[in-house]
């Protein structure tokens, strides 16, 4: 087993992660990976591949700031909200740049990380059945048949990102990974990644680890970055939790393109840290 | 009888749909607040699936978004996203989905998707989400949208969940398992669909409501049952339990999140 | 949420489990139901497939006794030991009666139960080529082209057995069942199967959970019997250990058709319930 | 130098084939003894994964089984035995495996099923258990066999696990993604795969035997290294970790248990 090389932030990101690269940031609503998308907002990577089951604010950032070639997702909104202003901008007005969709839904979406994080080429589900979609993406969506009952089924193309990056709650010192609580498809986008760097909130000496839980061994790990209040303003279970606020907050600031860039600029290219993000947004106690 | 708003006979309304015992995957939002109103009036033993893997959950307030740790805490257990998905929903073990959407058609599809053409959409919606597959597998999908002339439309501007395809037995020859949608729940009533040609008929409104209202907000000729039943109006431990979640709700979402960084 | 009937382990064999079922006893070395097969046993279940992915000990008695006409596996041995000899005699010399078999590899095992378990009619794994299984069982084994890439992977069929029994260290008086430590394929021979029954070593007020501990859903189970000990000689870790003298004194009871049915006789049929079964063999403190 | 048996020099000569760091999936018996043996001398950082679930085990005695309690209690995190084969197998991350088997033919292939014809057996032997996809997805396959002209057959009675197949590039045609045998480690020495045909040349022997006594112990006509090595017999270091790894395991599985029966 080889320990990975706990880095700072900035050099994580550096290291791992370059244009035009297929990259995903999981996390289901808990343990979205903030930081570090804003990290690769201040490092003006472009040209990216973004797969996220739910886009979230972290990809309408990211999108809003011209990172993003293509997003590969199964749900773009601000949950309990709306739009995501910045995501509908890209699509409806190619502003700031053209933005191609690989879209699908949950079900099938997850189906296609599995399959990568099992070493298939595709993954089998039943569903897509009468919906448009099908027509839609017609190159990601397949049908298979049964060679047993001769049911035909919908077939999609494995998702192995060339970096799936994580937010954690610990690691400990050999670089094991603890997921806890809601990890949506958090396991499978690890497993499916050619490249897992992970952002922890605190390394222990020994994992919070019952005898099942969800750990990723040092060994799949490329590099870990400590980074305290790594999800906000989505949440780290027992740590801090999700700032519903600041979700409706983003309605408006994302709304207009003058503000939300004003925004941007102010909170994250202009901070040079996390630490000075969280200060800045007014979100350390 | 204290006065209502229409959301809250909607909410109201769904919640009565839901038998005690069953298994019920909610989405955010109003079904999410007809799941838990049911589970503290008349079902107690409603079995709530959140898709991000909280199985069996009991909040105290409801969610902002479909994966607050307060479904977490609640919840009997937390499982990967994926096993809801093929363990549960595709397994067939969910009695009951609850789906919105920005478009309806008569026979129940749905559209979450785009308004405009796929490519150069003039509003770009979120998208498909878990309806697809939950509208393919639960035994019974209950939908639950405002009802006006530019949503319940004639033709939707892009499928993105199937209810009963071009009516008939057109979901079952497409192979679709589930049992399709039950009713339609809208501010006005419910409209439920037709045994034989499965189109969307008006079968019942609520207080206050005509019949020539709900024709009016609706975009095709709209089909009346021969006996529209009146839906009875919220009780008070009804309006006074959502009432009280909601307000639980309100105070928990409030305030801002302050985190003490390592010094 | 219905709340399962918490029978008593006679009654929920014979409510479920009927001649001529496909019936899964799962666990993996740990948690094997050794009460629930001897219950089988005494009620003289007969013309079952038995499907697990390791047979053990508890497959050995029942195909000795005659309960079995097919078995569905993957390694049919004594772990550390060596042969399963009722087993081998079935197979070598059709006694007491002829045993067919369904046979495949553990990761075929697995996708079949996985497959079962999420609804689909088939699974898909990168195996059995160049190997003779798939001669040897041809009509359960097959091969699928993945529409995307043209690669030529196997197919197997989903198992989705009439009754899977499972033995659990926990269920809460709800029904809610734990399952803890080694699980092998347990979780997915459950959400496979038609009908599960579960025997637990204690009912409690409340499971000892972890947030994202394996919890079966009270309403996903048949019926449950609380049976102390009921996987000895396998384990449930926390309450007994695996008692690995006896897997090596079994060697000898079994490799003779006489003593086997002498010993079997006088420790699971003249024994009217587990207790007494305990007792008898000697595990009681 | 203390005496040792030719079990012993066997189990060592594996351990020497691991290499600290490298992820192993490793089975019962010999295996196991020679991979933790690995893990407490040259090799402290290997990774033990059984196949019960167990990963990142350290294990202080050998399990008899694959599923003892002592491996799940030292492990990393025991996860579901399918998650095994698709997440860590089938993904590409394992390393190096270890099999065994009652026969192995020239371009090691292996046997575990039956000795005569599938369906009228002589012997039936247990089956695949996990061998065919370990030999299918590890960068490396280590096997370990008691060398006999009964076990090293010319033609083997069932092939329950790919080796180099028919030798050759036969392997790769047939798409099998892992790196195939690397190495026979038996008791009289080590035979390992020539680069063009793949078949197996005896490449190393261990100390007291001759190449004559391995030709003796094969069914077909072996091919013999132009320079076969002498394997170093154990240290004492090795021999003393592999038997008090020994004596602990026997202490361990001696006593009987007991249960206590709520009264």
């Amino acid at each position: 087993m080889t320990t990975p090389p706990f880095l700072s932030l900035r050099d994580a990101m550096a290291r791992h992660v370059r244009d035009g690269m297929t990259v995903a940031l999981e996390g289901f609503t808990h343990l979205i990976p903030f930081a570090a998308g804003h990290e690769l907002i201040r490092q003006h990577r472009a040209d990216l591949t973004l797969v996220r089951m739910t886009p979230d604010l972290i990809y309408d950032q990211m999108i809003g700031m011209g990172c993003a070639a293509k997003l590969v997702f199964s749900w773009g909104g601000n949950p309990g909200v709306g739009s995501l202003h910045r995501l509908r901008d890209a699509v409806e007005h190619q502003w700031p740049r053209p933005l191609a969709l690989d879209e699908h839904s949950h079900a099938g979406l997850a189906v296609r990380y599995t399959a990568g994080a099992s070493g298939l080429p595709f993954g089998v589900l039943k569903g897509y059945t009468g919906t448009d979609l099908v027509t839609a993406n017609k190159s990601q969506i397949a049908t298979i048949t049964c060679p047993f009952t001769g049911d035909v089924l919908t077939a999609l193309p494995a998702l192995t990102p060339d970096v799936t990056i994580l937010h954690a709650p610990q690691a400990d010192r050999e670089g094991n990974v603890l997921l806890r609580g809601i990890v949506g498809a958090c396991r499978e986008a690890a497993q499916a990644a050619r490249v897992l760097v992970v952002t922890v909130e605190e390394v222990v000496d020994q994992l919070d680890a019952p005898m099942n839980a969800f750990v990723i061994p040092a060994w799949q790990v490329a590099a870990i970055a400590v980074v305290p209040g790594g999800a906000y303003p989505s949440y780290a279970h027992g740590y801090y939790a999700r700032d519903n606020a600041f979700y409706l907050a983003w309605d408006d600031i994302a709304r207009d393109r003058a503000r939300f860039t004003e925004w941007m600029t102010t909170h994250v290219l202009e901070t040079a840290t996390h630490a000075e993000f969280l200060q800045r947004v007014g979100a350390v106690a | 009888m204290t006065a209502y708003t229409p959301d809250e006979m909607m909410t109201v309304a769904a919640a009565r749909r839901l038998t005690n015992g069953a298994v019920c995957f909610v989405g955010i939002g109003l079904p999410s607040a007809a799941c838990n109103l049911a589970r503290l009036t008349h079902a107690p033993d409603l079995v709530l699936i959140y898709e991000s893997g909280t199985v069996g959950t009991r909040p105290t307030v409801l969610p902002l978004s479909i994966g607050d740790g307060e479904l977490a805490e609640t919840a009997r257990s937390v499982i990967p996203l994926p096993e809801v998905f093929t363990h549960y929903l595709q397994r067939g073990r969910v009695d009951v989905g609850f789906l919105g959407g920005a478009q309806i058609d008569r026979f129940g599809n749905l559209n979450s998707t785009v308004i405009g053409p796929y490519d150069t959409p003039t509003v770009r919606l979120p998208g498909a989400g878990g309806a697809p597959e939950i509208a393919t597998h639960v035994r019974e999908l209950l939908i639950v949208m405002k009802q006006t002339a530019r949503t319940f439309v004639d033709q939707l501007d892009f499928r993105t969940t199937a209810g009963f395809l071009d009516g008939g037995d057109a979901r079952s020859r497409a192979g679709l398992p589930g049992g399709g949608p039950r009713a339609v729940i809208t501010n006005l009533g419910e409209l439920t669909p037709d045994p034989g040609t499965r189109e969307l008929v008006l079968s019942a409104i609520f207080m206050g409501v005509t019949v020539d209202d709900v024709r009016a907000a609706c975009g095709w000729p709209l089909r009346v049952a021969d006996t529209v039943a009146r839906i009875v109006p919220p009780t008070t431990i009804e309006l006074q339990t959502l009432r009280a979640l909601q307000d639980r709700t309100r105070e928990a979402h409030a305030h801002r999140v302050r985190i003490t960084l390592p010094t």
